[in-house]
């Protein structure tokens, strides 16, 4: 169980808002129109912007749900979603006791860390003709 | 366990079933940790797996070993992760097996090996009081030990506010003569990670930045890497919303403090910290000072503990007023004084007065 | 430094108090204090703001009675007071200020800037930078007995005249009267009405009264020109004829300044309380309507307004009487803006009058008065001062305004029943 | 020295330097000026002199008759920037929990948005009486440095909290520190300029009221 679950929670009618979300928003448009055009994305930390409560949900809001839906579990669950925009991604990274240490919105095709590493994959191929061979 | 020292750090990590995902991961999580731009996590990935570890020297001076105690619960990675995996930590008193001389040849040894390459990580201040005869090891003052071991090092990091400037042992009347590491050498690259203690992850990033860029992060005034320490305990705080709104807690039991309401008038030093607690958090993201209903105490600021109180609101005098009444004894002293001389000259002008004719009308 | 300029500065320190040192302290440079003077407001020159014209007086304050103005001093750094600057502001202390005493009620710090001209004037005389209109004034006030040189056998000349006039007695030096007249030397030179008009009305009422032939004259140009000792002199005559005459009460002649030397700064000046009362005619008169003994028959038709002298009023608290007075004789009786507590100054009180290089400034200022009447209009000008019935006649005829001005005493005697009758 | 220590330094040694300062110069300015004493009026009072120098500290804090309408600006300006500075020091939160610690006395506050309000209208009606006092002939004849000097120690203190409170222009530290330091200026030298006003004010008025109290004018 993670403490995040019992924080003390802003009570505030109207979440507080600081202005910068919409800014953000035309940020995420400008990279996917460069991803459209040169297929290169890029992405944009949310924990590094002087964000309030409010401008996470008026984003969040925003962007909504799409399609795509991974979990990855790399010493601690990560959470890919993709948005109603495809190639707009909201990655969470937790770490192994389940706390939050990244959150990013990721303009790409797929993002990187899903797509399976070459020497990953040929390590993976020895490892498994390793078992097949054990098979005779 | 058996490891090649001279192995890169990937080879090391697959040696231990961690996929290159979790490291990805881990890179890029640090990345966004020290607000380096997202895609330099793959560039430090790839840094980092080519990287040689590089030798650590630690030496303990006047200190709480609160610094090892925080390193040591650092998540992210592991503690033993880091240590083996990313560096070769070759001297450390309160984690090696060696003692004694054991450990005195162990420490040489290192610095003869690494010479000119060792990063050196001090925690605790520095006596100079009565030579330094108030901390030693081994027969030797700190203040020698710091001398000889940052003649062969790379670099040194400061860690924690005893190290970086001077801390605790420093505050009034300071008896040891402690000070700063900063204050002795001054002829090597110092990072300061002051906190008491400070955020773990706040020298897993220093490292991992040397081991990527070959070089030190970008330090603020104080020596200190400005990706951690660049905006207040306030700036990030989760609770500014109520400081915004003038919503504050009267005490730590009242509506407010339950309601989780700003500290500040409680006494948090949050406006004046420049620390990450507010978004890195401590024990595994668990929770921090202020999330747990206490105001930020400024540990990582110089000379915190003697700052005014801990539960003193900032804008609240830091210190008794201890000249008042003495300045008021003396501004009656001053004002019975000049009375006194009025009066006297006043005397004397009515005493020379000459009645006034008509003749004196005129010049 | 001069040994008279030494004479003004010792005179300065001896004078200054409490209540200038507060009122220094207290000046934020507000400059409303302009607004109230018609000095200012008349010619727009900021150099008449009436705190302005005290900083001779602020100066030597500063210099010898604050502890960082005596390091200053001591340290050289601080400009000592010179004879030529006092001379420089003898138009400021006296051509441009008639102690009207405007500034020191609107002054919002409170400070009573009047009570610190006056006291300014101990220095400016003493260092021989009075104007010498005043000082002739003086002069002959302290030497012949009055400021236009009236001597006893004028003023006899002139009862004389009023008996015959009258056909009343007119008394001199009666022992135990329960008045003595005073007079001042406009009364007797160019407005013996009055003396008449005093004599119907002591008839009237059945009160006794008296001159004093070593006291008749009320006017205290020491005073004016701000001289302490001087003014004494001349204080201590009436002290000593009236003791000597046992009367009960001294009446002020209409003379705003004589009202104030007398009730006001005359125990002060001769350093004890006096053994009777001291009012101005105005007052007795007003305590003679209210006891049902002054009684007038007819009533003036044409169109009146009242002047209120300075130092009747604002500075000397009469203000109800002479209206009561005015309503009982007069239909149409106006009022003119600001009339009473806050009237405007005719522009030659305090010595001003008697200044002729103040002439032109004194015309220029007596355009408030000419505001003042051009909103009422009236056809005649009733006062209670021989000093502003001279200024403003004087200012009316500069300004061809063809409004009479008359006294209110002599105006309300005209409405006395002649005996019989 | 950084903002940490500076701000330090200003609440704990610099507070009490100023504060130590101030209450010297006040007392010693007090004794300096009323010690001088005054002659006694021997001339009889038109009525017993009763409370006339009391009425007058309260009476003169409103324009006399036919007053305000030349001076418009001073009396609207002086007015809201007296009542916004009186508000501003006793009726913010943060200045009440100050004088609590210091004196042990307290009272309610008003909410910080209202002192907010207040502020700037406050910092307004000084700029306004400034400009006043460069265009009008009277008051700009009669300033001298003393003049500018004091609004500028009196303008900072509340441009400092304002931005402070803001978290405008500089860090937060930076600014509150530069705010305290100010406002020990300004204590500092209320003693030795015409800011003493702030306590001469009342004994002026009671002198004004008295002398004419004793003669029967109300002032």
């Amino acid at each position: 169980m993670t403490l995040e679950r019992i924080p003390i929670r802003v009570e505030a009618d109207d979440l507080p808002m600081s202005g910068n979300a919409p800014a953000v928003l035309r940020e995420i448009g400008e990279l996917l129109h460069r991803l459209a055009e040169e297929g290169v994305g890029g992405a944009i930390d949310l924990r590094s912007l002087p964000f309030l409560p409010g401008d996470r949900v008026w984003l969040e809001e925003r962007l909504g749900c799409g399609e795509v839906e991974i979990s990855l579990q790399a010493g601690g669950l990560s959470t890919f979603s993709e948005t109603r925009f495809p190639g707009v991604w909201w990655v969470v990274h937790r770490n192994p006791q389940g706390a939050v240490v990244s959150e990013q919105v990721e303009v790409t095709r797929v993002p990187d860390i899903i797509v399976a590493d070459p020497n990953d994959v040929r390590n993976g191929l020895a490892n498994l003709n390793d078992l097949i061979s054990g098979l005779s | 366990m058996t490891m090649n020292k001279n192995a890169k750090l990937l080879e090391n990590l697959e040696w231990q079933g961690v996929s290159r995902r979790t490291f990805l991961k881990y890179c890029a999580t640090l990345a966004s940790l020290m607000a380096l731009p997202p895609s330099a996590g793959r560039a430090m990935a790839e840094a980092l797996a080519q990287a040689k570890r590089p030798s650590v020297i630690w030496l303990p001076f006047q200190e709480c070993t609160g610094c090892t105690e925080s390193i040591t619960r650092s998540h992210s990675p592991s503690i033993e992760g880091m240590i083996f995996d990313m560096i070769s930590l070759d001297y450390q008193e309160t984690l090696m097996a060696a003692a004694g001389h054991q450990a005195e040849e162990a420490l040489h040894k290192a610095m003869q090996d690494n010479m000119g390459k060792y990063v050196l990580i001090i925690d605790g201040s520095v006596a100079t009081g009565l030579d330094g005869a108030y901390s030693c090891i081994a027969g030797r003052t700190n203040l020698e030990a710091l001398r000889e071991a940052a003649q062969g090092a790379a670099a040194i990091i400061a860690l924690g506010s005893c190290a970086a400037y001077g801390g605790i042992p420093k505050a009034k009347p300071n008896p040891t003569g402690a000070v700063a590491v900063s204050d002795i050498i001054k002829d090597k690259p110092i990072v300061n990670i002051p906190g008491c203690p400070p955020i773990p992850v706040v020298i897993t990033g220093v490292l991992a930045h040397y081991l990527t860029f070959g070089s030190l992060p970008e330090l603020d005034k104080l020596g200190r890497p400005k990706a951690f320490y660049g905006e207040t305990i306030h700036d990030r705080c989760y609770r500014r919303p109520f400081y915004d709104q003038g919503k504050f807690a009267k005490s730590f039991d009242d509506e407010g403090a339950r309601k989780g309401w700003c500290l500040f008038e409680l006494g948090c030093k949050g406006p004046v910290t420049y620390n990450a607690c507010a978004s890195v958090k401590w024990n595994g993201g668990a929770s921090w000072p202020v999330e747990a209903g206490h105001g930020c105490l400024g540990c990582s600021e110089p000379d915190f503990w003697d700052a005014g109180g801990f539960y003193k609101a900032l804008s609240m005098p830091a210190d008794p007023l201890k000249m008042t009444a003495g300045a008021a004894l003396a501004g009656a002293v001053a004002g019975v004084a000049i009375t006194v001389a009025n009066r006297a000259k006043k005397g004397a002008a009515k005493a020379a007065h000459e009645t006034t004719t008509l003749a004196d009308l005129e010049k | 430094m001069s040994a008279s300029l030494e004479k003004g500065v010792r005179v300065l320190k001896e004078v200054i108090d409490a209540p200038i040192a507060s009122y220094f302290s207290s000046c934020v440079h507000c400059g409303l204090c302009a607004e109230a003077c018609l000095f200012y407001t008349e010619t727009g020159d900021p150099k008449y703001t009436p705190i302005h014209k005290l900083e001779p007086l602020r100066r030597v304050y500063e210099q010898e009675y604050t502890l960082l103005g005596r390091v200053a001093k001591w340290l050289h750094i601080s400009k000592p007071i010179t004879d030529a600057e006092l001379a420089e502001w003898q138009e400021l202390v006296y051509n441009s200020c008639t102690l009207c005493g405007r500034c020191s009620v609107v002054c919002p710090v409170g400070n009573d800037i009047v009570y610190m001209v006056r006291k300014l004037r101990e220095g400016m005389s003493a260092s021989g930078n009075a104007p010498e209109g005043i000082k002739g004034a003086a002069n002959r006030t302290v030497t012949i007995g009055s400021p236009m040189g009236v001597r006893l056998p004028a003023v006899k000349a002139q009862m004389k005249h009023v008996e015959e006039d009258y056909g009343i007695p007119i008394p001199l030096d009666v022992e135990g009267a329960e008045y003595m007249v005073m007079l001042s030397s406009m009364e007797i030179i160019n407005f013996p009405e009055y003396l008449g008009a005093i004599a119907k009305i002591m008839r009237q009422a059945g009160k006794t009264w008296t001159l004093c032939s070593t006291a008749f004259e009320a006017t205290n140009a020491g005073m004016q020109i701000g001289n302490s000792d001087l003014a004494k002199v001349i204080v201590s005559r009436i002290v000593e004829g009236a003791e000597r005459l046992k009367v009960k009460t001294v009446i002020s002649p209409e003379c705003g300044h004589a009202y104030t030397a007398l009730r006001w700064e005359g125990a002060n000046l001769v350093g004890r309380p006096f053994t009777f009362q001291v009012k101005h005619i105005i007052e007795v008169l007003g305590e003679f309507q209210e006891q049902g003994l002054l009684k007038t028959e007819g009533m003036e038709t044409d169109r009146l307004t009242f002047h209120d002298p300075c130092q009747l009023a604002r500075r000397g608290g009469v203000i109800q009487q002479q209206r009561s007075l005015m309503k009982m004789i007069a239909k149409d009786f106006v009022e003119m803006p600001d009339a009473g507590f806050m009237n405007w100054c005719c522009g030659g009180g305090g010595g001003a009058s008697a200044i002729e290089e103040g002439e032109e400034l004194r015309l220029e200022a007596f355009k408030r008065k000419k505001a003042q009447l051009e909103a009422v209009k009236p056809d005649r000008l009733v006062t209670a001062c021989a000093n502003c019935r001279i200024v403003l006649e004087e200012g009316l005829e500069h300004y061809q305004m063809d409004i009479p001005v008359i006294g209110l005493t002599e105006t309300i005697a005209e409405h006395i029943p002649e005996k019989g009758a | 020295m950084n903002e940490m220590q500076f701000l330090t330094w200003v609440r704990g040694p610099g507070l009490d330097i100023a504060l130590s300062l101030f209450v010297l110069g006040v007392l010693w300015r007090l004794i300096e000026i009323y010690s001088l004493g005054r002659k006694k009026d021997l001339s009889a009072p038109r009525h017993k002199p009763g409370a006339s120098g009391w009425h007058t500290i309260a009476r003169r804090s409103v324009p006399p008759e036919g007053m305000f309408k030349t001076s418009p600006v001073s009396y609207v300006g002086g007015y809201v920037f007296h009542i916004g500075l009186a508000i501003i020091i006793f009726l913010f939160i943060p200045h009440i929990k100050l004088i609590e610690s210091l004196v042990g006395v307290s009272w309610p506050g008003l909410p910080s948005q209202v002192v907010d309000l207040v502020t700037v209208v406050t910092l307004a009606a000084m700029i306004v009486l400034l400009a006043d006092r460069i265009m009008k002939p009277t008051k700009r004849y009669l300033s001298g440095f003393q003049d500018w000097f004091t609004w500028t120690l009196t303008f900072l203190p509340v441009l400092t909290g304002w931005l402070a409170v803001q978290h405008l222009l500089l860090p937060y530290t930076t600014m509150l520190a530069l705010h305290i330091l100010t406002a020990e200026l300004l204590l500092v030298f209320i003693p030795f300029t015409k800011l003493f006003h702030a306590f001469t004010v009342f004994g002026s008025r009671w002198f004004n009221g008295a002398v004419n109290g004793h003669k029967g004018v109300p002032v």
